[in-house]
This record gives structure tokens, sequence and C-alpha cells, in this order.
């Protein structure tokens, strides 16, 4: 994507977003690590790991507004690619584990040596490589997404139909990580990872260090993000979403553009997957629950379906609200909070905060657009 | 006639479309001469917008030849984006530009391009295109407008801008659905010199209600009726034909 | 060796007896067989208890039965038995009258486990001669599983007499069984027994014939290995028809999820993801209504359902026409939007639920007449499963005929097939709507009701529904109640005939797979309908 | 009975109707004629309530009804036999016509004698569903549902587009007998000249959105209106 010249890809907005990340990137892991933990300006290692998720989920957002915001695809499975990949990083890490586990079995992971696995099933080979794994990390998302979006776009299935049969495709995901035969450790997924590329997950130098991984992450799916919606490719997608009828009428193959975008955005979603897991230090099949993934679509529609940055805040601030809500005596209302948010989003602030915000700032001319707010959702 | 040999650009033989046992076309035939302009009219379920259909694969026809380009297209075997790519472009009745593009973005993604994904995505204006894009901003007298989001233009100018996005699809032949429907007068006489214009280079069908218009246009006439042609000439000739009148005023 | 000696010293006590039987009054098979049972000696006993059994006589029943209860009393001295009555009374065994003075050698009739297992045969083959049939038909299936050879000559016996069929059956069964299993019978014999033993066709049968050891004539096994194979057949095609009724159990309970969904996604258009908190909030309010019987009317109980039914209806149906006024109204043509606000709406009311009666499940009764179970054929039906399907074709028929019959639905078919007209000709549409919203709602809090009785009763109650209604709908065919129905019980019984293969989780996952193919080649379901309805 | 004064209507950005007037009384026929496209239908949907109005007002029994809901208008004795009938595909005839109870008090919920009498068709074919009939007998359906509202005002849009002759008939005596009544104000828009002429008592052509000639049955002059209508 570096082909793009950079005056297109960065304008006020996506600037100021990316020195802010580029700052947060440099401040938090100097606040933890060199600021005594005396001081009052220390970032506890807690916060640096949450931090972390917050930027992981950010990226999912990024993923969701890709397809969503822009090619008018709600995808209420996403959810599955970035656990997807997320299982493909746990897998490297489960091996990585080696003899170190409760059972000491230095080629099969515990859960395996429990249910008295005779050897290592073929998909887990090479998950001991980190490239392979990253490779899978990538590829296996994409994959899954290629096909069914190969189906779901020929067949033009649109709209609600689309929605709903992607939440019917992670909650049998869901279902099938769940067995134990799956040989993905059952519902207790994978978890007691020891260290990555050498180092230990749990270290302090290693947790900024994928703070620091996860905000480049963030950077550069942003920067292709923008890349992608400002090229002539992006406004083709808008052009499908608003009519896309008239797009195919124009000689555009639109079932390609979705495929391609959607595919992409499930990579990305996968990436987003992988680096939470050593950050949170599980992986198991709740990831796959139809709900993450409408909540992760609620952050977008927050943030401002349709703006980048719109995703990348909305992930913020509901994440952060959901955090403050669940750790103490709120945590009862945080469902409130959240259910409230869905409608109150839907009904009052169609446009989002960032949405919102820009239509504020542009001339009269713009306003038509809000006209048209209803017939992007189609 | 062996269309192979035919020196039509557009050359329609006995074109059938029944839908349930209606035929919104029988038995239709007519041609359209390279370079020339061609007006449409004809009261209602006349089938002026099946004929439309059907000349740009939206509609199969039961029975009768299209061909395009002295025979060398039987256009009843290709599908619409494959007619489009042939350079047949047609504006519908309601304006149908991409309401949160600018003028400028709804002619790029019109223009005569590679159409495919890997294109697009790594598409970089060039000046040529850009040249283009401003003839034809001028042709439709919207250059000061380029950078204005199309939503927010008058009804008018939306169907400039639609007829616009036809010429950046450099066809041989567009098909213009009634091109005038509420706009002002003005607009109308400006639309018709718009057209004339166009036609200059491009062979032009009009399909209108409006016989103001379709006098300025001062071009041949085909009135249409219960799906096939019943006259044919000047609009004067035609407007004084009994049965037209006839079929205006009534059964 | 041992079986020997009884046999002799039984040979020499009989003579004795014959002896001494002359000095004894009104003498009979009965009293003389008694005297072995004053020897104290187990083969005697044994011997005895044979031969009372073979006297047939009435006296027989109830001196054995004390014999079992250790009731039986003898003295060598007087040779008598005495029988001590539950009253305490003790009577003479022989005449059955009470004695003043007891001997003193009195003393229990003891008992070993070979007189033990005797005694049990012997009391089996006694009742097959009892006056209730039903009583002859247990002894006779008694003596099928334990196959005493020694019950065989009362088998033959019984056959003579009995009449009831289902017992001559069950007889001839038993017979067929004990001649199979005995090391005296020819060839001839055990081939007859097996194929009677085969008509039988039950796991019993079965076991029976593989049971059979190997040292058989060949044509024996040859017939057994058929039979065996007979069975398996008969008994396979029995588990297709439990699953084909486990499937229709599962599609009720699908069709009754999905009706309302059909109306509020089908025939409005409207995407109502909060639908599976319908469902629950019908389920809470039969607890509720049960709690309230069990605290001031438990002699209601049993009507618990008929008050909980419109009860829900109308919770969830108010809560719906709320619902349909304060947020889908504001989102119609934003089927999108539509989604996400209502996902946002079961969020909440799940939470509210939860906050209300707690996370955990409410145990909720069944009445008396939905619990237990009955066998029809090689099934088992059990009685919550069948009201249920009953209860789900009652509501579907209902709502047909309201749909039909009644202005309300009248008025909603005009407005879903044009919604315009429908307007210029004066029908007030948004009221139309939100009587339609509620409806589908009230219909999903009768669901509740019926899925109260065989799911647990959480504030998850309705995620594990609404995907799979989804599924019915739209693989039935947008706005079409008939799709749905075929849709739910196709489903229904597919997947209960993967689970036996897949198993359940598999199946479940196999069904999805198959529906998203499915709707990818007909977006519009099975039966699609054209109108407003489709372009959801 | 209706009023309607200088209404200007927009599509968007394109504007169908400019400062239309147009007057009809109870017990007379108003017919609106002219080609396609010229703004007929856009009028009758002003009318009807489908379309807002950007300028003008309209009333009905000296009622502003400019800004009444579709429903409301109805209700208010506003009956409208669309363009292409528009019958519910899916319901019998006799649901179709009982449709319009929706305005009337329970006590009042029957299919009024004259709806059978004027279109005996109806009756013969009441439990048929209202998508299996011939054009001709839906617009017979669509006039009769119209008159079991027990309209005020009657609005029909081109009633005899693509029907036989002898319905044609048929109609114009419906519509005739309607007159008779004097029940309620009728407006015919029409570009069946010969067919409004036999029925029409006020004459209104448009061109282009707007009104560009009037007159009455008395001081019809045939070749003006011709001109008008004239391509």
């Amino acid at each position: 994507m570096g082909a793009f010249p950079l005056t297109r890809l960065l304008d006020k907005a996506s600037a100021i977003f990316l020195v802010l990340l580029a700052i947060f990137a440099i401040a938090i892991p100097t606040l933890n690590l060199l600021v005594p933990v005396s001081s009052g300006l220390h970032v506890s290692t807690y916060l640096v790991a949450l931090f972390g998720k917050y930027i992981c989920f950010a990226m999912l957002a990024l993923s969701i507004d890709l397809i969503w915001g822009y090619a008018g695809i709600l995808s209420l499975g996403h959810g599955a690619f970035f656990a997807l990949g997320g299982y493909a990083m746990g897998m490297y890490l489960m091996r990585q584990i080696g003899s170190r586990g409760v059972y000491a079995n230095p080629i099969l992971p515990d859960f395996m040596v429990f249910l008295n696995w005779p050897e290592l099933p073929l998909y887990w080979y090479g998950f001991n490589h980190f490239a392979y794994a990253a490779l899978m990390i990538v590829l296996v998302p994409g994959l899954l997404a290629f096909v069914f979006g190969w189906f779901a776009f020929r067949s033009r299935v649109t709209g609600v139909y689309l929605s709903i049969i992607t939440q019917a495709m992670t909650y049998a995901l869901m279902l099938g990580f769940f067995r134990n035969n799956f040989g993905f450790g059952g519902n207790n997924g994978l978890t007691d990872f020891k260290d990555i590329l050498g180092f230990s997950v749990q270290a302090d130098g290693t947790r900024n260090a994928l703070l620091v991984t996860s905000c480049i992450a963030l950077a550069l799916s942003f920067l292709i993000c923008r890349g992608i919606v400002t090229s002539k490719f992006g406004k083709v997608l808008v052009a499908i979403r608003d009519a896309e009828a008239r797009t195919r009428f124009l000689g555009y193959r639109v079932e390609a553009y979705k495929l391609f975008v959607f595919t992409l955005s499930a990579c990305m979603a996968g990436v987003a997957g992988a680096l939470y897991v050593p950050q949170v230090g599980i992986i198991n099949p709740s990831e796959f629950a139809p709900g993450n993934s409408i909540e992760a679509v609620i952050w977008v529609a927050v943030g401002g379906r349709g703006t980048l940055t719109g995703a990348v805040l909305g992930a913020f601030v509901v994440n952060y609200a959901k955090t403050f809500f669940t750790t103490g005596w709120l945590s009862p209302y945080w469902l409130f909070v959240l259910g409230g948010l869905f409608i109150a989003v839907t009904l009052l602030l169609p446009r989002g905060i960032i949405g919102t915000f820009e239509l504020r700032r542009t001339d009269k001319r713009n306003l038509s657009l809000s006209a048209e707010a209803p017939r992007a959702a189609e | 006639m062996e269309p192979k040999t035919t020196s039509a650009l557009l050359y329609l033989d006995g074109i059938t479309v029944s839908f349930d046992g209606f035929k919104a076309l029988n038995d239709l035939s007519f041609l359209i001469e390279p370079h020339e302009m061609r007006a449409i009219i004809g009261p209602n379920g006349a089938g002026k917008t099946t004929m439309m259909d059907v000349i740009t694969g939206k509609t199969r026809p039961d029975a009768g030849d299209v061909y395009f380009q002295q025979g060398a297209y039987d256009l009843s075997k290709l599908d619409e984006t494959e007619i489009a790519e042939l350079g047949i472009g047609r504006k519908f009745q309601k304006p149908t530009v991409f309401d949160i593009h600018t003028v400028e973005d709804n002619l790029l993604l019109a223009l005569k391009n590679d159409r495919r994904v890997r294109a697009t995505l790594l598409w970089e204006n060039t000046s040529a295109q850009m040249r283009r894009i401003d003839d034809i901003l001028d042709t439709i007298r919207l250059a000061p407008l380029r950078s204005r989001v199309a939503g927010s233009l008058s009804h008018g100018q939306k169907q400039w801008l639609e007829i616009g996005m036809l010429l950046a699809q450099e066809p041989k032949l567009l098909l213009v659905d009634e091109p005038v429907a509420g706009m002002t007068d003005a607009e109308t006489m400006q639309t018709a010199a718009l057209l004339k214009e166009i036609n200059r280079d491009k062979t032009v069908i009009v399909v209108e209600h409006d016989m103001a218009f379709v006098r300025e246009l001062g071009v041949k006439v085909t009135c249409l009726h219960e799906g096939s042609v019943l006259a044919e000439g000047t609009i004067d000739q035609v407007s004084t034909n009994d049965r037209v009148v006839e079929v205006y005023l009534g059964r | 060796m041992l079986s020997f000696n009884g046999r002799m010293v039984a040979l020499v006590v009989a003579i004795a007896l014959l002896l001494i039987s002359k000095t004894l009054a009104n003498a009979g098979p009965f009293e003389d067989a008694l005297v072995g049972l004053t020897t104290d000696s187990f083969s005697d006993t044994a011997d005895a208890i044979e031969a009372l059994t073979a006297t047939g006589d009435p006296r027989t029943g109830p001196l054995l039965e004390a014999l079992k209860d250790q009731q039986l009393l003898f003295s060598t001295e007087a040779k008598k038995v005495f029988i001590k009555d539950p009253t305490g009374r003790i009577v003479d065994a022989a005449n059955g009258q009470a004695v003043a003075t007891l001997p003193a050698d009195i003393e229990n009739v003891r008992l070993n486990n070979r007189v033990r297992g005797l005694l049990d045969a012997a009391l089996g083959s006694l009742s097959l001669m009892a006056k209730e049939a039903s009583q002859r038909l247990d002894a006779a299936q008694a003596v099928f599983k334990s196959r005493d050879a020694a019950a065989l000559p009362n088998i033959d016996k019984a056959l003579e007499k009995e009449t009831d069929t289902r017992v001559r059956k069950a007889l001839t069964e038993a017979r067929a069984a004990i001649v199979l299993y005995s090391p005296d019978t020819n060839a001839g014999d055990k081939i007859a027994a097996i194929s009677v033993i085969r008509d039988r066709g039950d796991q019993d049968a079965l076991g029976l014939i593989d049971g059979l050891p190997p040292d058989l004539p060949p044509d024996v096994r040859k017939a057994a290995a058929a039979a065996s194979g007979k069975i398996q057949s008969t008994l396979a095609i029995w588990n297709a028809v439990q699953n084909a009724w486990y499937g229709l159990s599962l599609g009720s309970v699908l069709l009754l999820a999905a009706i309302g969904l059909a109306i509020t996604f089908g025939v409005m258009g409207v995407i109502n993801m909060a639908h599976g908190e319908m469902v629950m909030l019908g389920a809470y309010t039969t607890f509720v209504v049960q709690e309230y019987i069990r605290a001031h009317n438990p002699a209601l109980f049993d009507y618990s359902l008929f008050i909980a039914v419109p009860l829900a209806f109308a919770v969830a149906g108010l809560v719906g026409i709320a619902v349909e006024r304060g947020i889908i109204r504001f989102l119609y043509g934003r089927p999108l939007e539509t989604l996400l606000a209502t996902w946002g709406l079961s969020l909440i009311l799940q939470q509210v639920v939860r906050t209300i009666f707690g996370p955990t499940n409410k145990e909720v009764g069944n009445p008396s007449w939905m619990s237990g179970a009955f066998d029809l054929g090689g099934i088992t039906i059990t009685y919550n499963r069948l009201w249920i399907i009953c209860f789900t074709l009652a509501v579907f028929v209902a709502l047909l005929a309201m749909l039909r019959l009644t202005r309300l639905g009248l008025e909603m078919r005009a407005v879903t097939q044009n919604r315009a007209m429908a307007a210029a000709m004066g029908i007030r549409t948004a009221r139309i709507d939100a009587l339609t919203f509620g409806l589908g709602s009230g219909i999903a809090g009768i669901a509740g009701v019926a899925l109260s009785q065989i799911d647990n009763v959480s504030p998850n109650l309705g995620q594990g529904y609404i995907i799979d209604s989804f599924m019915v709908v739209v693989f039935g065919g947008v706005g079409n109640l008939w799709g749905t129905l075929v849709g739910a019980f196709t489903l229904g019984i597919a997947n209960k005939f993967l689970e036996p293969y897949a198993g359940a989780v598999l199946g479940k996952i196999a069904i999805l797979v198959f529906i998203i193919l499915f709707i990818q080649k007909r977006p519009r379901g099975m039966f699609a309908l054209k109108g407003r309805a489709v372009e959801a | 009975m209706l009023d309607v004064n200088g209404i200007d209507l927009h599509y968007g950005a394109a504007q169908a109707l400019r400062g239309i007037s147009l007057k009809a009384e109870r017990g007379k026929v108003t017919c609106v004629l002219g080609r396609n496209g010229v703004g007929k239908t856009s009028l009758l949907r002003a009318i009807v309530g489908q379309h807002p109005v950007s300028n003008g007002n309209i009333s009905l029994d000296g009622a502003d009804i400019t800004h009444l809901p579709t429903v409301a208008r109805a209700r208010g004795g506003v009956a409208f036999v669309p363009q292409g009938r528009e019958i519910f595909p899916l319901l019998t005839v006799e649901e179709n016509l009982e449709t319009g109870f929706a305005p009337l008090p329970r006590d009042q919920r029957t299919v009024p004698d004259d709806v059978f009498s004027l279109f005996p068709v109806l009756n013969n074919m009441l439990k048929r569903r209202g998508g299996d009939l011939s054009g001709g007998q839906q617009q017979q359906l669509a006039i009769g549902r119209a008159l079991v509202m027990r309209p005020k005002l009657l609005l029909l849009d081109e009633p005899t587009e693509g029907i036989q002759p002898s319905i044609i008939k048929d109609i114009g005596r419906a519509i005739t007998y309607l007159r008779g009544l004097g029940e309620m104000a009728i407006v015919l828009v029409e570009q069946y000249l010969d067919f409004a002429r036999e029925l029409g008592d006020h004459f209104a052509v448009m061109e282009r959105g707007s009104i560009v000639y009037t007159c009455d049955r008395s001081s019809m002059d045939e070749g003006a209106l011709k001109r008008a209508l004239a391509i």
C-alpha cells in the first residue's frame, strides 16, 4: 500500500489519531517501566495489559467498520475471525510450553495428555514455529471469510440475511470449539502460556512490547484502511453500499469487491485476535459467542460507522465504560448500560460520535447525507 | 434481411416480450443508424421502458433479434455488464447518481476504465483522465460544481451529471429515459441543447413525454403503442397522424 | 451325587410317610407332602416344596408364602406344620384351625439358598394359576426371565387352562425360553422355541438368543443367527420411529419459538433479536404463577399452566407493543438498525429478569397430567412432549384462524400486502403494526410457558432459541406461516436423525451449515412469498 | 367539497406539480385530463396524502387536510381508486371489499347493495382471490371497495387504462349513477377523452405539472380542449 501518496492517506483527523497513538505507545511503557511504582504517574502492568486489550479491540472495530461502514456489509460473526486468529496464536503459545506443562509432555499440550490423546493431531503440526503460526493467523480467518463470502456474495445474500448467517456461522464454530474432540482444549480453551518468542508472557517487558506491537499493528491496519477507503476502490465500495444495482450497472463486479474487502477485514480481525491472546493469557470458545460479535459492532456504531477514527474511538469508549462498570459495585448495571447504548445509538445517534461531529463541521450541502443514512444501512 | 449486413448501429427485429400473458413488446422492429438521434414517444404501457430493458440486457426477449454495431453483436445473448462494456449506456428515469460522492468522483467511477478490484485499488489519477473529466464537466455545464456532493445538486443538475456519467463510459449508443421530467422550462431547453451537442459524436435514443422538449430536439420521432411502432417521422408528421392523436386521446 | 442322595432319602421318607399317613385322618397328597417339612432337612423341604406345588392344592400358596416369610413352624413329634399368620395367631397348615396348645418341639422351618430358589420358582409357577390375569402375566414374564426349568410342568399345565391371549403368549415365550436353555431338549424343540422368541422381537428376546451357549447343533445355531438378525432389524425400525418422535417433539418446540418470529420478521419484516426474551418472559410468568399458587392455593397447581398461558400472552404481548411503539417504529426500513436496537433490548430484558429473579435456574413444576410416560409399541412417549406437540399445533391453528377470520387478521394481511393502499382504505397502519408486533411477542410468551416445562427457566432461556428460530423462519420462507411449520418439523426431525451418528453438537452444526448453504441457494427460503416482507 | 389551492409537489429536487388549483363539488364529476407524465397522478397522490405538498393547501368540506396523514383523510371520506387498481392480491374479493369497513362504525359495516347492482360480477366471485381477477374485474373491485367506505370524495385514476370496452361502459355507467346519487364529489383522472367527455361536468387539462386549460361541460370548446391535449 506504500504506493499511495501520503497526502491522500493522512487527512487532518487521521494524522491527529496517528500522533496520539504514537504518544500513547511511547508514554505507557515509559510510565510503566521507567517511572517508579511509588510515583503517582506510574502505570501498573495491569493497566498495560488492559490498554493492550483495548488496542486489539480497536483493530477488530476497524475491520468491522471497513465492511459495514464502507461496504454496508453488517457481519455479526466477526468475532469468529478474531477468535480464529487468537486460537492460531494460542496453539503457538501452547507448543512453546513444551515440557513445562503439568504433565511435562514435550509435544502434547496438557489437555491432550489429560484426554490421553496418542499423538499430536495433524493440524497442530508446525505451530511450534512462529512463522507458520503467524501465517495461519492471517490465512485461517482469511480462508474462512473467502469461502463464506464467495458463497454469500455470489448468490447475492445481503442485508439482514447476511447478518443472520454470519451469526449462525460464529455460533456453529462456538459449538464446535466447545467440544473436546475438536482438539482445541474444549471449553477451557488454551491457557497457561509460558513464553512467546522466548520471552515470558508474564514479564513486564514482554507486556509492554506486546502493547507497542499492538499499537503498530493498529496503526498499520488504520493506514491500510485509509488507503483503501481513499482509493478509487473505496469510492466503489461506498457506491456499492449506497446503490448496489447502479454500481453493478456501471460495470463493476460487485461480488468481487465485497469478497475482497470481507476477506481482508477477516484477516485484520485475525491479527487483532492473535495479539489479544498473549495479553489476556487465554483463548476459549466463548470468544465465538454471537454476543461478542454484536458488541463489537456497537463499538463501531457508537464511534461512528464509516469513519475509521470513529471505529477506534468507539472501541475505546465502550470498552473503557465496560471496564469501569464491570469492576466494582456497578457491575450489575453494565448490561443495562450496554443495552441502552445499542438502542440510544441506533435511535438518537445513527452517525455515531465522530459522524455527528463531522456533520456539524461540514457545511449545509452535506445535510443530504443524513437522508442517505437509512439507505446506507440496507 | 440478414443482420450481419445491416448498416444500422442498433437493429431490432420482431422483438416480443410478454409478462404473464400481457405482451409488453409485440413484434417491435426499428433501426438506429450511427450518429442518429431518435426520440421515442408513446402513452403509458406502450413498452418504451421494456424496449430499453431489452437493449441493455435487463430483459430477455421471448422472440426476435437485437443486433448491435452493424450486426456484430447479438445483444440477446449478453448480460447487462457485457452490454455496458460494449458501449451501450443508459440513463434511468429517476436520477441515480451516488449522492454522497462529489460530482467529480461520480464521473471518475463512471470513467471508462478497468473495473477489476486490483485496478481500482492501485488506481492513480492520470492527467489524461483528469482532462477527460474536465471535458465532460464542461459539456454537462457542471465544471463549477465539480467538488460539490452530488446529493446537493438540483434535479436538473443531477440529470445532467447522470448524462455526464453516461458520457464518461464513452458509449457508442446512449439510451436516455425521460431526461426532463420534473425540470424547469429553462433546464428542459438546456438539456435539449446538451443532447444535441452530445449527438455530434454519439448515437442517442431519447424517451420523453414532454412534447415541447421533443420539438426542441427536432429529430426523427418514433411513436410506440401497445408494444409496437405506431408511427415514425418528424414531430409534425407524427403529431398530426390520426392514430397517434387517437391513442393519446384515448383507446 | 448330592441330588442322588437327596432322591434316595426322599424315597425312603416318602415310604415312611405313606405308612404314617395311614394313621392320619383325611389324608391327601397335600397332607402327605406337608410331612416332608417336618424332618428339618433341606433336601426334604426341597422335595416337599416340589411335591406341594405339584398337588396344585389351594392351600399350597399361603403355606409357601409363610415359609418364604419364615412364618412356618413344624413339630417333628406331631408331624404337623403350623402357620403363624400376621396377627400372630398359630393355625394348623393342614386344616387351617387355630391351635390352642403348641407342641414343645416347635421350630421354624429353615431355608437355605437352594430351597429359597426352589421356593421362588414354585411360588412363580403357582401364580401362573392365579385368578388375576395380570398376576398370571407377571408370573409368566418372571419365568421368562428366570428360565427356571422346574417351572416347565406348571407352564404346560397353565397353558392347557390359559384363555387370555396375552398371558398365553407370555407363557409360550416363557416356555420357549426354558426349552431354549434347558440342556435336555432336542434341536427341533429349540428351533421352534427360537421362532417363538424371534416373534417377541424385543431387547430381552435379542439378549436371550445372543446369550445362547456356543455348543449347539449347527441348524439351531443357524436359526438363532437368523432370528437374531430379524430381531435387530425390527429393533432398528422402532429406533427410527423413536427418533422421528423426538424429531417431532423438537420440531414442535422450534415451531413454538418460531411462530412469533414468523409474524414479526416474516409478516412485518422486522428483525426482533429480543424475541427470545419474550419467550423467557413467558417462562418466568409461568414460574410466578406457580409460586403464587403454591403459596396460596396448592390445589390449583394442576391448572397453573391454564392460568399461565393467557397471562404470559398478555405480559409478553404488552412488552411487545411497548417495544414497537417505543423503538421499532422509528426504525422501519432500517432492518440492520432494528436488529442492533432489539439486541440491546434483549440484553436489558435479560438483566432485568436477572436482577429480579436472580441468575440461577428457577424450578418450574410439571402438573400431574404433564408428567409420566407410556409405551407405544417399541417406543416410550412422555406426556409433556406429547402435550407440547398438541399445544403447538393448537397455537398454530388458532393463529391461522385469527388471521383468516378476525377483523384484526384481515387488516394485518391487508397492511402486509400493500401498506400504502391499506392506509388509503382508512386502516390505521401504525396501530396494526403495534398489534401485529404485540401478537408475535405474545405468542413467544405462550411458547415460554410450554418451554418452561422441558427447559431450564433462566434469564438466558431465550438466547438458546433465537438463532434456531431465525433459521426456521428463513428456511421455511419469510412471510409464510406454513413454511415455518414445515421448516420447523423438517429441521427438528433432521436434527434428531443426525444426532445418533454425528452427536448432538455436530448434528446442530451440520444443520446450521446446511441452512447457511441453503439460504445461499434460495435466499427467500422454501416457500418464499412476494411482497413487503420479502424486502426485509 | 374538495378545494385544492395552488399546490406544489416535489419528488426530491424534481418538481411534479406547479401551483395547481382545483375544485370538486358534490354530485359533480371533475375530469383532469392530460398525457402521461404531466402530473395527474401526482395531483391525486397529493389529495390522498400519499405524498406531501411543498406549497399551497387542500381542504375538504372547508376543513384543511393539507397536513393530515393518509389514514385520517380516508377516514374523513376520501376514497381512492388508484392507477393499476392496487387490489390486495391474496385477499378474496369479499375481504378486499371489507377492507373498506375500516372508517365505518361497527353497525354500518355492510357492503352497500348498489356495489353489487353496479358490478354484479363481484357477487359471483366473492371467494376468489383478488389477484386472480382479470384487469377489468379488478378495476370494478377497486371501485366497489372505495364505495364501501361511503366516501364524500371519490378519486379515480385512469379507471379505463388497459380495460376492455364492455367494462369501460359498465364503469362509465357506475360513475354516472354515483354522480346521480349526489352524495359524493368525483374526481376522474383520464387520458381517454371521449370517456371523460361523456361524464365530466368540469374539465381541467394538465401539461408539465400545471393546469393549462379549464372549462365546464356547458362552455366546452371541443377544439380548444383537443388542442390543449394534443401533442
